[in-house]
């Protein structure tokens, strides 16, 4: 079967243990860092595989990209520590099965949009920006046919990411497709580094989307006018886990003339929206959840910001409300290029 | 020419009147071309017809022969052609009736004459017979000549033309005729009368009455609320017969009911003269139609251009607010 | 039973201000006219579709008329008709005489136990057509028939006479009828079928192919003028929006005494 | 003329009666597995003295009269079994009153749920009403009629209990009242007068319902759910046990089925919450999920799912879809809240039999003094096949009801009879008297809880 | 015939009749189908209608007069469509058309029916009016034919023949005019939208008069396109780019609503009154455009506007739609969907109730006197009340 491809010498040599010396959720120092990694690297048992909120940031901190992150998933599940209660992980487990029927399969033949399990967000495809691009999994009843899985790293279920994975992966090829623009950050990163670090094939090449949108707007250059807003960018967790995409938030601000605010939770040091802390219902989750939220929206209004883009839908049902409370308007970033194109957001509330 | 021959029509001991209206209208022709006009009639007991007849014509034909007792066209037929041939009228009239309209076409052909049905005028002109017929549903007029022929064959619309009192003594023929053969192929079962159930829509004062401008059959709800305010009963004209939105009993026109009432309130009925010669009688008739070139407006004492659908609501209201205000 | 249905196309002059007189003043103005299956016609498809639904057999449908009366042959194929037989001739203004004289050379070649005409037309109205045919033909006849039995060999029906009484015959077939309206509800006829019935086989035929030729047929009745109507008297028109022309008329009744 | 139908006519005018055979198809069908039989009128009348026509005119021809509200009870309530009229009496849709102070109110038979929920929601903010879990269509008083419960069952009980006053109509046509109103007084009790309860439970068999009188509840301003999922079923019971201690629910359905596959072999909790304010809430919350329901998070055997503020009423019409079909069927009954893991399995081991993905719920009745529990059997219309199974599957639940000993609720003629063979003779030969002294020419609702 | 025939056979059972179809905007009353409304008889509503479609094609029930009225009562105000909780819910007015385009093709539909698209056949309107006098609204108005404008005002059947219709069709082409608007119509060339051909279930008429109008559209290089009629609206924007007719179609109202925004028109001559608005059905439902009538309407000085209780999804269709202006099957009641309608709009306190829609005025007009609300409620198009707050005679 697929295993994480780790490299434990290569945390022995690490300096820095950022991994866990930067995790915003808990507070190690290296010397500790250092010695529960290689315990979670050797299969025993730490506190960090009960404390961590999974919120994929070490991913993005490792300096050698050695995915510990991924490790912590393998261990928790080898060493039945459940992120979340049993009842809830065996829910979540049986949510990503498609019950609906099989998906009409229309044959590509190049460049296409995946909106994951996402279908009910179609609305949001509309307008210039997405003429002529076609679409897979744009029908709700069955867009779990194409659910990345990766929402199980959440539960401690790395074996049912790697079950599942390689039949959502074989769905999308049957399209016949070589570009998938991934509508989710979090299916980019299933596809350009889940299944890479543990030798899953993917016979596609992935684009994010906002590498997508950059490239669009630059095609439509000319009917840009400048937005002049002040834009706070709420990082989800699985943009961690392609930071090397993460540069286009700021390109795309800067093509679109919106103000990129500055906040404290901000690139590396995004802080969660909650929605995986609160998910973890845990004794306590509910107040650390309120706690995060707070410090959230506190950063954003400090910034100034008068717009709060999103990109990821979960965290856009999490915090969206909250933030129009707090007389922010919440939007996600491809409405927010279309309002630059001089379009409606069809989001807009 | 020599005669002009008017053929007779009777059922159910009554002459027709359309017989009256063109033996009028013969006596006048005949007058004019210092003609002869001849009436025939037929059947039993018919001494009273041809006495009739005598105060128009100058002289009446009359042939008793059981199987003709009936306006039948088939013997009919025989019996034309034979007095045709005997007499070598130079016109034989007719009333445009379904009797006429069942026979007169074949006999134009057995005879090989010329026929021109439904006139609404017959006059004279160079000593030629010439005949207008009414077209496009009464909305254009067209006259006609004839070829040279011994005979024609004329059939005049009912109501078209008036009976004036007839002021002549003519006397009156008995010719003898048989037929051959019986009709086999083409038998005679009887009337049937339409019933006259509940509704008697000669006896009514007021008449409601719609056409097809009512449009549908629910509409017809709103048009009795109007009857009801109004003491009166519904009528119709014969494509709300047709389409089955009431019964043949209320049917006001030709094929219809004959009706006088005090008020003819006539909605969305166009006025064909089908209808109209129903109607005729009417003390005072209202009409209401969108179509401000319809016909039934030349009948008409009032007239109000509109959609009966929008005017009969109306006017329930304001007679109802009339009527409550003086009870 | 094979049957045979004569119909004509014919102008829509339900509103009285679309007729006008040609400068000719032998016709009517037609060009901007729309035209129409003539109304007693629909009558006898309907009729003519029903009897062959209960008894089998073939249905024709003969007119005689230009290029554009093929219309209401479509209409009968897609009401049902199996063929469709177009005289290429503009007989339209003519004698029925002579018009007779051609139907009858058409059904002659044809099968048929019944032939139906529709008792008459909306344009000339003369209604006579179907029984001189019938008479040429040499058989047995009934006009403005308004119920219809058929069986084997013989017919059943009743003629409409005045003042609502119908007079009944049972008749030899072959028989010609003329149909009356309200005899049935004529079906729609949808455009999907008309589109469809473009698919059959539409026969023309020239006059010469019946061996005719225009010259030799005489008309003995010749039309000499077109007018409109003489302006009788006109009602005195109440005007206003409903509710005034109502209450006017609502007033004009009370002091007449009506209520 | 059929005279009945002109009779008919006569009393509600010629709008409102069909013998038509399309009004007759569709009055025939039960939405369930019910066999459809035909009336030979459909009758839609508005007011009381209509019925009371209508009701005597039926006495006089010897014609069965079959009352119906939303036609959604799903047991055959309202199938015409012997013919006759169809009384659709949705047109008697007025809302007489609303007793503020006294917390009720009064409703033609007609009224719907939702017309009332929405009524009070315009108008009454702060007051509420308990709403069954059927489609929002359902009427007030064909609810009452069958016993029902709603969405405050748990503090208040059955809506049948909820009941301060009817007006019905006879079998035989006389119009009767019964509580507080029958001696002119308010709507506000059914209480103290001598009790003659004929009229709920009986389907329709004992007379016309055509006013209710029923309770309203407080409802306050934030009203919630909060979801707990559990993996074994033998916790529910001590589960819906200590929630009903904490006196702070306003509803406690726990259930689990097939389809949607998340739900499959979990229990899963709604629990309904109100509250004034934030604070409240707040306390409530902290009672219920950390204080009661704590300790089974901790241990991993429960999870909490989050609270929604805002009620959402389940629509159960979407489980007539789940074969993509368009019908469901299910048995309710009413039992002792500890054989829920009982009902659960035996439930589950039904469905599978008859290839039906399972559907069970328990509804808190009281504080735990019972639950409604029910299990749904979706069929596809179209295929008589799967309609089968589904009324064997419904059949065996009403047996498996008595086995576990518990009542089966507004049960269909199956388990009418199942019912009436178990029933105490005594108890059985009074319906009987009852049922001859009111409905002597037996013209109500035939066919329903036939005791003679 | 058998579900064979019948594109939804594989849906048309899925309705459970639950009856969430005949609810307005919230739960408060069942009357919200309005063939419902109108008959109360569970057959008229739409899981009525769908159960009795499916009797039919299975030969449960014989096809009658009464089953042709019912399924013709529908009048296509996508009520059920949008309230139906169901997935197939899209599918639901389709299986209506489709069960009626049955009856088309069987010729079996009620005489109005056949009266109205036989007119449509012959003379391109409903009415059976001559197609010499589809110009007649225009007379005097100085409105000139189509000839490259930017605009094609295109009036639509009501607008040309109904008398109040053409009122609103002419006063709306002098607010256009005023406003400087560069539009011209088709005037006699002009035929029928075809918008009610298609919910009459008359697939190839309408395919024909779609096709004819595109081609006619495209020859004259027509590229936007304003309606007086909702209805012509939704066949330009919806169904016509399936017949390769791709046109940039606005309502009337949403271009005047732009035109007040931007200044283009002035509309501070004031309207004083107590309005309340009516959506009809082809522009709310079906076209979700519930703001453009709103925003004009508080956008002219003097207007206080109030809403009825049933509004944008939620309002009671007028009971014109489905063609039933002119067929009508559901007049003649105090439960007809109109005179409940302008009960409602009475209710608000309002003393005019303003419309979208040519249909919609002549059915709520008719209503109000039917009501006898004459004097309390008047029934105006917006373009009228435009057109009075822009001062134009």
């Amino acid at each position: 079967m697929y295993e994480l491809k780790f490299n434990e010498s290569e945390c022995l040599s690490c300096a820095t243990q950022d991994c866990l010396t930067r995790c915003q959720y808990m507070d190690i120092d290296r010397d500790t860092a250092k010695a529960e990694i290689l315990k979670i690297a050797r299969g025993e048992d730490s506190f960090v595989l009960h404390d961590c909120v999974t919120c994929y940031a070490c991913e993005e901190y490792c300096p050698v990209n050695n995915h510990p992150f991924y490790l912590i998933v393998e261990k928790q599940e080898e060493l039945d520590v459940p992120p979340l209660p049993r009842p809830l992980i065996r829910r979540g487990i049986q949510m990503g099965i498609p019950f609906r029927g099989e998906p009409v399969i229309d044959e590509i033949n190049g460049q296409t949009l995946d909106m994951g399990a996402f279908a009910d967000l179609m609305y949001l495809i509309q307008g210039k920006l997405f003429e002529g691009l076609p679409v897979i999994s744009t029908d709700p009843r069955k867009m779990f046919h194409y659910f990345c899985q990766l929402m199980y790293l959440h539960y401690g279920r790395a074996s049912v990411i790697k079950e599942r994975l390689p039949g959502i992966i074989q769905t999308i090829a049957k399209h016949n497709v070589t570009e998938v623009i991934c509508f989710h950050d979090e299916c980019y990163g299933t596809y350009t580094s889940y299944c890479p670090a543990v030798g899953i094939e993917v016979p596609f090449k992935s684009i994010h989307f906002f590498e997508f949108l950059y490239n669009r707007l630059n095609e439509l250059k000319g009917e840009i006018t400048p937005v002049n807003l002040k834009v706070a960018y709420q990082r989800p967790c699985s943009s961690r886990l392609s930071s090397d995409k993460h540069h286009f938030v700021r390109d795309i601000f800067d093509l679109i003339g919106a103000e990129y605010v500055e906040r404290e939770y901000v690139d590396e040091n995004a802080l969660c929206c909650g929605g995986t802390i609160q998910g973890q219902r845990r004794e306590g989750s509910r107040k650390r959840t309120a706690d995060v939220q707070k410090r959230n929206i506190e950063d954003i209004k400090n910034a100034g910001a008068e717009i709060c883009v999103f990109n990821c839908p979960a965290c856009y049902t999490t915090m969206g409300r909250l933030v129009a409370q707090n007389g922010i308007r919440p939007v996600f970033m491809s409405d927010l290029c279309r309002l630059a194109i001089g379009e409606k957001p069809a989001g807009w509330r | 020419m020599s005669s002009i021959l008017v053929v007779a029509e009777h059922r159910n001991q009554t002459l027709a009147d359309v017989s009256y209206q063109v033996l009028s209208k013969g006596r006048q022709l005949a007058d004019q071309a210092q003609m002869e006009l001849l009436a025939a009639v037929a059947g039993v007991d018919i001494d009273a017809y041809a006495k009739e007849l005598t105060r128009w014509a100058d002289r009446v034909i009359i042939v008793n022969n059981d199987q003709l007792e009936e306006p039948l066209a088939e013997p009919y037929q025989k019996l034309i052609a034979h007095l045709i041939r005997e007499i070598r009228p130079g016109i034989v009239l007719m009333g445009h009736s379904s009797f006429a309209m069942d026979l007169v076409p074949s006999l134009s052909v057995e005879l090989g004459i010329p026929l021109v049905t439904d006139c609404v005028d017959i006059f004279w002109q160079n000593g030629d017979i010439l005949v207008t017929r009414s077209i496009y549903n009464g909305k254009a007029n067209a006259s006609y000549s004839f070829a040279q022929s011994e005979t024609i064959l004329i059939t005049g619309r009912v109501g078209e033309f008036p009976v004036e009192e007839g002021q002549r003594q003519g006397w009156i023929e008995e010719i003898e005729f048989a037929f051959e053969e019986e009709c086999d192929y083409k038998k005679f079962e009887g009337y049937l009368e339409v019933e006259a159930a509940g509704v008697d829509i000669t006896q009514a004062e007021v008449l409601v009455s719609v056409g097809r401008g009512i449009k549908e059959k629910k509409n017809l709800e709103i048009v009795e609320e109007l009857a009801r305010v109004l003491g009166g009963v519904v009528s119709c004209s014969r494509p709300v017969v047709d389409y089955g939105w009431l019964p043949s009993e209320r049917q006001v026109g030709l094929s219809g009911k004959t009706v006088q009432p005090k008020l003819y309130l006539g909605l969305g009925i166009s006025g064909a003269f089908q209808h109209v010669v129903g109607m005729k009688g009417a003390r005072m008739t209202v009409a209401i139609n969108k179509d401000a070139k319809a016909p039934i407006f030349s009948v008409a004492n009032y007239g109000i251009v509109d959609d009966v659908l929008k005017v009969v609501p109306a006017l329930v209201n304001k007679i109802s607010e009339l009527k409550g205000r003086t009870e | 039973m094979d049957i045979i249905a004569c119909i004509k196309r014919v102008p829509d002059t339900s509103e009285a201000d679309v007729v006008k007189i040609d400068p000719s003043q032998k016709d009517i103005e037609k060009d901007r006219l729309a035209f129409k299956i003539n109304d007693w016609d629909e009558y006898v498809l309907e009729a003519a579709v029903q009897l062959k639904e209960k008894l089998g057999g073939t249905l024709t449908a003969v007119t005689i008329g230009p290029k554009e009366w093929d219309e209401v042959l479509r209409r009968a194929l897609a009401m049902g008709a199996d063929s469709a037989i177009r005289i290429d001739q503009d007989v339209s203004a003519d004698d029925p005489h002579i018009v007779a004289i051609i139907l009858d050379k058409v059904i002659r070649r044809l099968p048929y136990d019944l032939v139906l005409f529709g008792a008459q037309s909306e344009d000339f109205g003369s209604g006579h057509l179907g029984a001189m045919v019938a008479e040429i033909l040499g058989i047995p006849h009934a006009t403005l028939v308004i119920n219809l039995e058929a069986e084997e060999k013989k017919i059943h029906v009743q003629r409409e006479l005045e003042a609502g009484t119908l007079q009944s015959y049972t008749i030899d077939l072959p028989a010609l009828l003329t149909i009356h309206t309200g005899i049935n509800q004529p079906r729609y006829i949808s455009m999907g079928g008309i589109r469809r019935a473009m698919q059959k086989e539409l026969q023309v035929m020239s006059l010469s192919d019946l061996g005719l030729s225009l010259d030799a047929l005489t008309p003995m009745v010749k039309l000499e003028e077109m007018r409109l109507p003489p302006k009788g008297k006109e009602a005195e028109l109440i005007t206003g929006a409903p509710e005034e022309t109502a209450g006017q008329l609502a007033k004009i009744l009370k002091d007449a005494g009506i209520f | 003329m059929d005279p009945i139908y002109q009779a008919l006519v006569d009393i509600v005018g010629q709008e409102h009666v069909s013998n038509q055979p399309e009004e007759l198809f569709i009055y025939s069908y039960d939405l369930g597995t019910t066999e459809p039989h035909r009336p030979d009128y459909a009758v839609t009348p508005r007011s009381t003295e209509e019925i009371q026509e209508i009701v005597k005119l039926a006495n006089r021809e010897k014609v069965p009269v079959v009352p119906l509200g939303g036609g959604l009870s799903l047991a055959g309530l309202a199938v015409p079994f012997r013919g006759g009229i169809a009384l659709d009496l949705k047109r008697m849709d007025s809302i007489l009153e609303v007793n503020e102070k006294a917390r009720y109110a009064v409703v033609e038979c007609g009224v719907s749920q939702g017309q009332l929920t929405s009524y009070l929601e315009r108008n009454y903010p702060h007051l509420t009403h308990s709403e069954p879990g059927a489609p929002p269509t359902a009427t007030i008083a064909g609810n009452v009629a069958i016993h029902g419960q709603g969405d405050l069952a748990q503090p208040y009980g059955f809506n049948s209990d909820m009941v301060n006053g009817l007006e019905i109509v006879l079998p035989t046509g006389e119009v009767c009242k019964f509580g507080s109103c029958s001696i002119g007084s308010g709507w506000f009790t059914q209480h103290p007068l001598p009790d003659v309860g004929l009229f709920l439970g009986w389907s329709g068999t004992t007379g016309i319902i055509t006013k209710v009188s029923i309770r309203l509840f407080p409802s306050k301003k934030i009203r919630g759910v909060g979801q707990f999922v559990v993996e074994d079923e033998e916790l529910v019971p001590e589960i819906m046990y200590k929630l009903t201690h904490t006196q702070m629910t306003e509803d406690i359905v726990a259930f689990s089925q097939a389809v949607p596959p998340f739900a499959s072999g979990l229990q899963h909790f709604t629990i309904n919450i109100a509250a004034d304010s934030e604070k409240e809430l707040e306390f409530k919350q902290e009672i219920i999920w950390d204080d009661t329901l704590g300790e089974y998070i901790r241990s991993g055997a429960g999870g909490f799912l989050g609270f929604r503020s805002g009620l959402q009423r389940p629509q159960v019409s979407k489980t007539s879809d789940w074969r993509k079909g368009g019908g469901f069927e299910y048995v309710g009954s009413i039992m002792p809240v500890d054989t829920y893991p009982e009902c659960y399995r035996r439930g589950r081991e039904i469905s599978e039999r008859h290839d039906i993905p399972y559907t069970v719920l328990g509804r808190c009745v009281g504080t735990a003094h019972a639950m409604m529990f029910s299990w749904t059997y979706a069929f596809n219309r179209a295929d008589p096949e799967t309609v089968r199974q589904a009324r064997e599957a419904l059949h065996e639940t009403d047996d498996l009801v008595l086995e576990l000993g518990g009542t089966i609720w507004k049960p269909g003629l199956y388990g009418q009879k199942l019912v009436m063979e178990r029933l105490d003779p005594n108890t059985l030969n009074l319906m009987k008297k009852i049922k001859q002294m009111l409905d002597p020419n037996g013209i109500m609702n035939p066919g329903n809880w036939e005791v003679s | 015939m058998t579900l064979t025939n019948f594109r939804y056979g594989d849906v048309i059972h899925r309705c459970f009749r639950c009856g969430y179809c005949k609810f307005p905007i919230n739960w408060m009353d069942v009357n919200n189908c309005p063939a419902y409304a109108r008959f109360r008889m569970e057959t008229y509503s739409c899981g009525g209608r769908l159960w009795l479609t499916r009797a039919w094609l299975e030969g449960e029930i014989e096809w009658s007069d009464h089953l042709a009225d019912i399924l013709y009562s529908c009048t296509a105000c996508k009520n059920c469509e949008v309230k139906c909780p169901l997935s197939f819910n899209i599918d639901i007015l389709n299986m209506m058309i489709a069960a009626k385009s049955e009856m088309v093709e069987r010729g079996e539909i009620p005489s109005a029916a056949k009266e109205f698209l036989e007119n449509i056949q012959r003379q391109g309107n409903p009415y059976g009016t001559s197609r010499e006098k589809r110009d007649e609204w225009m007379e005097g108005t100085g409105i000139e034919a189509y000839q490259g404008q930017e605009y094609l005002y295109y009036v639509g059947c009501v607008g040309s023949y109904d008398t109040r219709g053409q009122e609103t069709a002419r006063l709306l082409g002098k607010v256009l005019q005023k406003a400087g608007v560069s539009f011209g119509v088709l005037g006699n060339d002009e035929n029928c939208d075809g918008n009610e051909v298609r919910n009459l279930g008359e697939e190839t008429l309408f395919e024909m008069l779609a096709e004819d109008n595109v081609a006619q559209f495209q020859g004259l290089g027509v590229q936007k396109i304003v309606t007086l009629s909702p209805h012509s609206y939704n066949a330009m924007k919806n169904d016509y780019p399936g017949f390769n007719g791709v046109f940039d179609v606005l309502h009337y109202t949403q271009l005047l609503q732009e035109l007040i925004r931007n200044g283009g028109l002035d509309v501070s001559g004031g309207y004083n009154a107590k309005v309340t608005y009516h959506d009809p059905c082809f522009l709310g439902r079906w076209n979700e455009e519930y703001d453009a009538p709103r925003a004009i309407l508080r956008a002219i000085p003097g207007v206080q506007f109030v809403e009825m209780a049933r509004n944008r999804n939620g309002a009671l269709c007028c009971g014109g739609g489905g063609g039933n202006f002119y067929l009508d099957l559901l007049g003649g009641s105090e439960d007809s969907p109109a005179r409940r309608r302008v009960r409602e709009a009475c209710e608000t306190g309002a003393n005019v109730l303003a419309v979208a829609c040519p249909n919609c005025l002549t059915m709520l007009e008719d209503a109000v006197k039917a009501e006898g609300l004459e004097n309390k409620l008047t029934v105006r198009d917006i373009s009228e009340i435009v057109g009075e707050a822009c001062v134009i005679k």
